[in-house]
C-alpha cells in the first residue's frame, strides 16, 4: 500500500561528461527499472533529462520540474546550505571520486607559485563552482590567501578551454579540467599538469553527486533506495566489465573518442565509481571557512539522506 | 539616357525598374551565387591558413561532416526537431504580437502597456524567464516555446506597431470613412498599409527565435531523444567536434537561406513589390 | 458684397453652427476656420470658395467627422457629428487615399463591401460599373502606384460615388483632371445626386465649376476662413454661356480676386516682378 | 488640326528625338508616350496639355533624368540627358515633395545650400524672399504636414524658382492654387524666365494657364500619348479678353473636348446619365 | 463632436492631436505610473502566492537586494562595466549597420550582400561566434564587444534597409533632383525620411544588445574582477541569491526604462512626431 504512494515517474538530470557514466549505465541497461522490480516495486517511469549547470539544476529541482539534480559536490554542499529551512535539498548519492587538474601549456608554470600576470586560467564555472573551489583551496593551501588567483581566472566551458589551451594561440594558459578533457590534453602533449585535486585535498573525492528535495526523498524512500541500488549496481558493473563500459559510454552519447581512451580513463586507478561520499566535509569545512556557508556539517550525513549512511561515507 | 540613368545608384534606381523585373530576377541568382561562394572561398582560405582545425575547421571538412550528418540521417532529425519548436515558439510569439499591437492601437492604455512592457522585456535574457518557465511549464519543449515565443515577439510586436504608427492620415481616413470594425480596420487597412515594417518585424522575429533556441535548448533542458540542433552543437562541441559544430551551424545558416529565399523574398515579392510599398 | 447668412433650414441635413477649428494650443495654436454657420438640406450642394489655406479641407475633415472641432457644434440630422462613416464618404485632396495593396477594382469593391455591406460578386458588379463611368475600365487590375495622378483621384471619385452617401464630401475631387474628364465627372456627380437625392460639400477653386456643381456657393476670407458670403446659385445660372451665369462668375471673381488676401499675398515690398 | 512638327531649333537646349517611354515589360508593357519629338530653345515655354493618363508626367520625369527612354533619344544642350540635377528643378504633382523634417524655410533653403552650393546665410536670405513671394512668410517654420495642399505646392514652386534653373519642369504646379494665389503664381513664372532666360516644361489642364504660360502649346492623344498638335502662342494671344485669345482658346478647346478619349472616355453603353 | 471622436480609437485620433500635446504627456506620464505600480503589485501577488523565495523572490524583497546592490557599490560598479560594453559594442554595431546599408542603397552588389549576411549571420547564437571571436579578440571585453556588436548590427541594419526601402518615390526625386552625392543622399534624404524604421531598429538592437552582453558573460570568458552585470547575475544565481538574481534583472529593466524615456522617446518625439511621421 505504501509503494502506491511513491511516485510512478522519475525524472532525472545529468550534465555532460565521463563522470555521469553511473547514469549513463543505469539508463542504458535500464537499471533502475530492474531494481525496482526486484524490490517488488512497479518500474517508475524514468525520465533522463540534460541540463548544463548547477544553476538550471537546483532552479528546476525547487520548481518542481526534476525530482533528482545532480553537480559538483560543492555546488551541492552550497546548494544544501542555502536550501535549509526552504526547499532543503539533499545528497541522494554520489556519482564517483575523480581527479580534476589543473593544466597549463605554459612550460613555465609547474606550480600555482609559478603563475604571472599574464597567464589565464580557465573555469568552467564561476566563482562557485567545483573546480572554483579546488583552486582557491590549492590557493589557500599555496599562499595562505584562498583568492590569490581569483583574477587570473576566466569562466570558459571545457571544449572551449581545451581547444584554446591546445591551440597555443591564446591568452588561455590553463585550464582547471575533468575527465576526459584532462586526458586529452596530456595526450596531445601540449600541456602538462600542474595541480591535482586529490592532492588538494588529500586523497580521492567525490566530483559530482545526485541530490533531490528532503521533501522528495521521505515521500519516496523506495524509490530512493531502488535509485541507489541501481546506481550501486552500475558501479558494480563498471568496474567489472570497463571495455562494455567504454563502448556503451561511446555508443550512447554518441561520442567520437576511442574506445580505448575511454577505457583508460574507466580503469584510471584513481577513479573510483562509488555511490559513497568520500572528502566531502572537506569542501564544506573550506566553504564554510570562507563565509560561502553558514553552518558547517558535523558529519557527511548531514548532507546526505539517511539511506546511504549505512556506506563508508567521509 | 538609358544607360546614364543605369549609372545612377542603384538606391535612386528610376521607378520604371518593374519594366525588366524577369531579367533582374535571374540576374540578382547569379549575384547571390557568386557571393555566397566567395564567401565560402573566404571561409575556406582563412581555415587553412590558420591550420586549427580544433577551432575553424575549413569549409570544405565542414561541408563533409555535414553530408555525412545528414546521410546518417541525424542532423536532419535534430533540424526537423528544432524546426517544429521555433515554428511553435515563433507562431505562438506571432499570435501574442498581433494581440498586443492591436490592443495597442485600439486604447491608449494599450499603447502605453505594450511600450512599456517592450521597454522593460526585451533586453530580458532568456535565463531571466527560466525561474517562470520551470513553473508553468516544467522542463523540456514547453519550456523552449516559451523563451522562443518571448524572443519573437518584442520585436514584431514592436516592428508591427512602429509601422501603424507610421501609417499615413490620409491611409487611416480613409479606413475610418468606410467605418470598419477595430479588428477590420487593424487587419484591413493598418496591417497592410504597415506590411514592410511588419515583414522586417518578422524576419527580425525568426532570427531572433533561432538564436534563442541554440542558446536555450542545453538551459532549459533536453533529453537526447528530444534534443535538436542546439544539442547536435553542443554534443559536438562537448567532443572537440568542431567540423560538427559548424556544420550544425551551417544548417541554420542554409535553412536561413532557404527561409529568406522562399518565405520572405517570396512574400515581400508577392506584396509590397507588388503594390509599390517598396522600391 | 456682405455675408448672406443662410436662412435656417426646417430639417437641415447638416448644420453648421458657429464651428471653429484650431491646430495647435496655447501660443502656437492656428485657427484653421473660425464661426462658420451654414446649414445644408437634403439635396443641397454647397461650394466652398477660398484662397490657399483657408481651412476648407479643415472644415470638410471636421464635417467627416476625422478631426475634433474646437467651437461650436456640427450635427448630422439634428444628431451631433460622431465618427467618420460610409453616410459621408470624402474625397480627399491627396492622391494617397487608395489602398495601395488592393487594384482599382479592389479598392471600389472594398469599399462598397465595407461601407455598404455587399456581397463581392453584386460589389464587384457596381464596382465595375463606376470604373466604367470614370473612364478606367483599361485599368481595372492596376495597382494604385502604377496611375497616374488624375487617374488615382478617377478611383476615389468612383469609389466615393458608388457608395451613394447622403453626403459626399469632396476636396478638389477634379483639380488634376483635364476639361474634358472634369466635365464628365461633373455630369456624373450631377447625376448621382439627382438619381440617390446626396447633398455635396464640395471644394474647389475654379468658379465655373462652382457655378455648374453647386446650388450654393459659400466664399471664404483668407486665412483664418471666415464666412465671406454664402451665394445661391440661381438655376438660370447654371448653364454656361448665360447672361446669369457670366454675371455670376463675374461676381465671384470680383470676389476671389478682389480682395487680396493680405496675409498669403506677397506684400508688395517683396515683389520684384510682375 | 494636324501635327505641327516644329522646325528644328539650330541649337536647342532641350530637343527629344522619337522619345518613347514604356512601363513593365513583355505582354503587360504599358506605353506612356510613344515617339515625342520636339525642340525647346532656351527661353522656350512648353505647355504639355492632354488627358488625364496620356503620359505628362512620365515626360517631364524623362527629361527630369529620374526615368529611362526606350525609345529615341532626349538631349540637353547635345549632350544625352543624364543624372537629375537642380540646373532641371521639378515641381512635381504629388504633395509629398517637401522633405518632412525640415520646415518651410528649411525645405527652400537646403535646396539652395545643396543645388546651388549657396552657403547657409545667402541660401537663407534667397529662401526667406521666394517663401515671401509666394505667400508664406507666416508659415516660415512650419512642417509640411502642418500645411494645406496648397501651400505644400507653393513652397514647392518657391524651392524651384529659387534654384533659377535652366529648364523648370512644372507637373500641375499650380492645379491646387485658387485663382488669385495662381495668378500670382504665373506672374513669379513668367517674371522668373524673363529675368534669368530659364526655359519651362508645363504640364497643365487648364486653357487659359496654357496660352498665358506658354510660349507652345503641345497637345496630346489620350493614352498613349502621341503628338496630336504643337502650336506657338502668338504674344498677341497671351492677353485675356483679347480676341486672338479667344481664338486660340476655342481652338485648344475643341481640339481637347471635342476629340473624345476612346480610351478614357466612357463608353456611351455605360453611361447612363448626363 | 469632440467627444465622439475621442471615443474613437486611439489609433484613428485624427491628426489634430498635437492639439493638447502638453497636456498628454502629463497624461501619459501618469498611465506609465499606473501600469508600472499594477505590474509590481501583480509580481509582489504572485511572488507571495508563490512562497518559493529560491524562485521567485518578491517585489519588495528585490527591491531591498536592488538598493542594498546600489548602496554597497556593486551593482552600480557591475552596471557601469556592463555599460560601457554594451556602448561600445552598441556603437560599433552602429558604424557597420550604417556603413552595411549605405553600401546597400549604392548598389545591387551591396544589396545582395546584405541581404546575404543578415540572413545568413543574424540567426547564428553567439556561441557560434565564440570561436572565431576567441581568435580574433581573445579573452574578455573585446570579445564580448564583438558579439554585442554582432547582435546590434544585424537587426539595425535589416530595419534601417527595410526603411530605405519604402522611402516613396517623391522624397526620392526631390533630392536625386537637387543632385545629391550619394554619401548626402543616404544621410540627408534617406535616413531621416526612414527613421521610423531606423529608431525601431535601434530599440531593438538595445534590447538584443543587453540579451546578449547578459547570455554571453557566462561563456565568453570574464573575469570575476571584470564581470558586469551578467556576472552578477550568474555569481548569484549560482548561490542561490535568487534576490540578487531579480535585484541584477531589475537593474536591467530600470536601465531599459530610462533609455527608452530619455533616449527613444526623446528622439521619437523631437523628430518623427515633430515631423508628423508618426501618429
Ligand atoms: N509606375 C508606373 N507603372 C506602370 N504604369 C505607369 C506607372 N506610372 C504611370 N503609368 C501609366 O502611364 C500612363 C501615363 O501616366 P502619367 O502619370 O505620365 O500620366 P499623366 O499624363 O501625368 O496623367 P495625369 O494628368 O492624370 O497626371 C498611365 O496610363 C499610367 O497608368
Ligand atoms: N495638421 C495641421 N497642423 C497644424 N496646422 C494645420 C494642419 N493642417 C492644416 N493646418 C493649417 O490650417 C490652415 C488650413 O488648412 P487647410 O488644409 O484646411 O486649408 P485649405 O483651405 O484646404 O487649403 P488648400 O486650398 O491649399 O488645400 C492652414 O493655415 C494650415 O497651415
Ligand atoms: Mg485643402
Ligand atoms: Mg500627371
Amino acid at each position: 500500500p505504501q509503494a502506491q504512494a511513491e511516485t510512478k515517474e522519475l525524472r532525472i538530470a545529468q550534465q555532460f561528461g565521463i563522470g555521469y557514466l553511473p547514469f549513463i549505465v543505469a539508463k542504458e541497461r535500464r537499471l533502475i527499472e530492474g531494481e525496482a522490480v526486484r524490490a517488488g516495486l512497479p518500474a517508475p517511469q524514468v525520465e533522463w533529462i540534460t541540463l548544463s549547470g548547477a544553476a538550471a539544476m537546483n532552479e528546476a529541482l525547487i520548481a518542481g520540474s526534476l525530482d533528482i539534480a545532480s553537480a559538483g559536490i560543492a555546488p551541492m554542499i552550497l546548494t544544501w546550505d542555502k536550501t535549509r529551512g526552504t526547499a532543503d535539498i539533499i545528497g541522494v548519492a554520489a556519482l564517483g571520486s575523480m581527479p580534476n587538474v589543473l593544466t597549463s601549456n605554459n612550460p613555465a608554470v609547474k606550480s600555482l607559485r609559478d603563475f604571472t600576470d599574464k597567464d589565464r586560467i580557465a573555469l568552467p564555472s564561476v566563482k562557485v563552482g567545483f573546480q572554483p573551489i579546488v583552486l582557491q583551496m590549492a590557493a589557500e593551501q599555496t599562499f595562505g590567501q584562498y583568492d590569490k588567483l581569483d583574477n587570473l581566472t576566466v569562466s570558459l566551458p571545457h571544449p572551449d578551454a581545451t581547444a584554446q589551451l591546445l591551440s597555443g594561440q591564446s591568452e588561455i594558459t590553463a585550464h582547471f579540467t575533468a575527465p576526459p578533457f584532462i586526458q586529452q590534453q596530456l595526450a596531445s602533449g601540449k600541456a602538462h599538469a600542474v595541480l591535482n585535486s586529490y592532492d588538494v585535498l588529500g586523497g580521492p573525492h567525490t566530483f559530482n553527486a545526485a541530490y533531490s528535495t528532503k521533501r522528495f526523498v521521505e515521500a519516496n524512500p523506495k524509490t530512493i533506495a531502488v535509485l541507489v541500488a541501481a546506481l550501486d549496481a552500475a558501479n558494480a558493473w563498471i568496474t567489472a566489465n570497463p571495455a562494455e563500459a567504454a563502448k556503451l559510454y561511446i555508443a550512447a552519447e554518441k561520442s567520437k573518442l576511442d574506445p580505448a581512451f575511454v577505457e583508460a580513463i574507466i580503469r584510471d586507478p584513481q577513479v573510483r565509481f562509488t555511490t559513497a561520499p568520500e572528502r566531502a566535509t572537506v569542501f564544506s569545512a573550506f566553504l564554510f571557512k570562507i563565509g560561502l556557508i553558514k553552518r558547517n556539517p558535523a558529519s557527511w550525513t548531514e548532507l546526505f539522506q539517511a539511506g546511504l549512511w549505512t556506506k563508508a561515507g567521509s | 539616357m538609358a544607360d546614364a540613368t543605369l549609372a545612377a545608384p542603384a538606391a535612386t534606381a528610376p521607378a520604371a525598374a518593374p519594366a525588366d523585373q524577369a531579367s533582374r530576377l535571374r540576374f540578382n541568382g547569379w549575384r547571390k551565387v557568386v557571393l555566397l561562394l566567395g564567401l565560402a572561398l573566404l571561409w575556406e582560405g582563412y581555415a587553412r591558413h590558420l591550420g586549427n582545425a580544433l577551432l575553424l575547421p575549413t569549409f570544405s571538412a565542414t561541408v563533409r561532416a555535414l553530408v555525412e550528418g545528414f546521410a546518417s540521417g541525424e542532423l536532419l532529425a535534430r533540424t526537423a526537431t528544432s524546426l517544429e519548436l521555433l515554428l511553435m515558439g515563433y507562431g505562438a510569439g506571432l499570435v501574442l504580437a498581433a494581440l498586443l499591437t492591436a490592443l495597442a492601437s485600439l486604447s491608449r492604455w494599450g499603447a502605453e502597456l505594450l511600450e512599456l512592457l517592450t521597454a522593460m522585456l526585451n533586453p530580458l535574457p532568456a535565463v531571466a524567464l527560466l525561474p517562470v518557465a520551470l513553473l508553468w511549464f516544467g522542463i523540456g519543449a514547453p519550456s523552449l516555446v516559451f523563451v522562443i515565443t518571448h524572443a519573437v515577439l518584442w520585436p514584431v510586436a514592436l516592428s508591427s506597431y512602429a509601422g501603424f504608427r507610421s501609417v499615413p492620415r490620409t491611409l487611416r481616413m480613409t479606413g475610418r470613412n468606410l467605418g470598419l470594425s477595430a479588428p477590420r480596420f487593424i487587419i484591413e487597412i493598418l496591417m497592410p498599409a504597415a506590411l514592410p515594417q511588419i515583414l522586417a518585424g518578422l524576419r527580425l522575429g525568426w532570427a531572433f527565435a533561432w538564436r534563442t533556441l541554440i542558446a536555450a535548448e542545453l538551459v532549459f533542458g533536453v533529453s537526447a531523444r528530444s534534443g535538436g540542433i542546439g544539442w547536435f552543437i553542443y554534443t559536438n562541441r562537448a567532443q572537440l567536434e568542431t567540423a560538427n559544430v559548424f556544420a550544425g551551424l551551417l544548417t541554420i545558416i542554409l535553412v536561413g537561406l532557404i527561409v529568406e529565399a522562399l518565405l520572405f523574398r517570396g512574400a515581400a515579392r508577392a506584396t509590397i513589390q507588388r503594390w509599390g510599398q517598396e522600391q | 458684397m456682405g455675408v448672406t447668412l443662410r436662412v435656417a433650414e426646417p430639417d437641415p441635413l447638416l448644420s453648421l453652427d458657429g464651428v471653429t477649428l484650431r491646430y495647435g494650443s496655447g501660443a502656437s495654436a492656428v485657427t484653421a476656420v473660425q464661426d462658420i454657420t451654414v446649414d445644408l438640406a437634403v439635396g443641397d450642394r454647397l461650394v466652398l470658395l477660398g484662397p490657399s489655406g483657408c481651412g476648407k479641407s479643415s472644415l470638410l475633415r471636421a464635417v467627416g467627422g476625422f478631426q475634433p472641432v474646437d467651437g461650436g457644434r456640427i450635427h448630422l440630422r439634428g444628431k451631433p457629428v460622431g465618427k467618420p462613416g460610409p453616410d459621408r464618404m470624402a474625397v480627399f485632396q491627396e492622391f494617397d487615399q487608395l489602398l495601395p495593396w488592393r487594384t482599382v477594382l479592389g479598392n471600389v469593391r472594398y469599399a462598397l463591401q465595407r461601407g455598404r455591406g455587399l456581397d463581392r460578386a453584386t460589389a464587384g458588379k457596381r464596382a465595375r460599373d463606376w470604373i466604367g463611368r470614370v473612364g478606367l475600365t483599361r485599368v481595372l487590375d492596376a495597382y494604385p502606384h502604377t496611375l497616374s495622378g488624375g487617374m488615382k483621384q478617377r478611383v476615389a471619385i468612383a469609389r466615393a460615388f458608388a457608395l451613394e452617401p447622403d453626403l459626399l464630401l469632396m476636396d478638389e475631387p477634379f483639380a488634376a483632371l483635364d476639361a474634358l474628364t472634369r466635365r464628365q465627372m461633373q455630369d456624373e456627380l450631377l447625376a448621382l445626386c439627382e438619381q440617390t437625392g446626396a447633398s455635396v460639400l464640395f471644394v474647389t477653386h475654379g468658379i465655373d465649376e462652382a457655378i455648374r456643381v453647386g446650388t450654393h456657393v459659400l466664399s471664404l476670407s483668407p486665412h483664418p476662413g471666415r464666412m465671406k458670403a454664402l451665394i445661391p446659385v440661381p438655376l438660370a445660372a447654371r448653364q454656361r454661356g448665360t447672361t446669369a451665369f457670366a454675371q455670376l462668375e463675374a461676381s465671384l471673381q470680383a470676389d476671389l480676386l478682389g480682395e487680396a488676401d493680405q496675409d498669403t499675398a506677397p506684400p508688395s515690398g517683396e515683389r520684384r516682378h510682375g
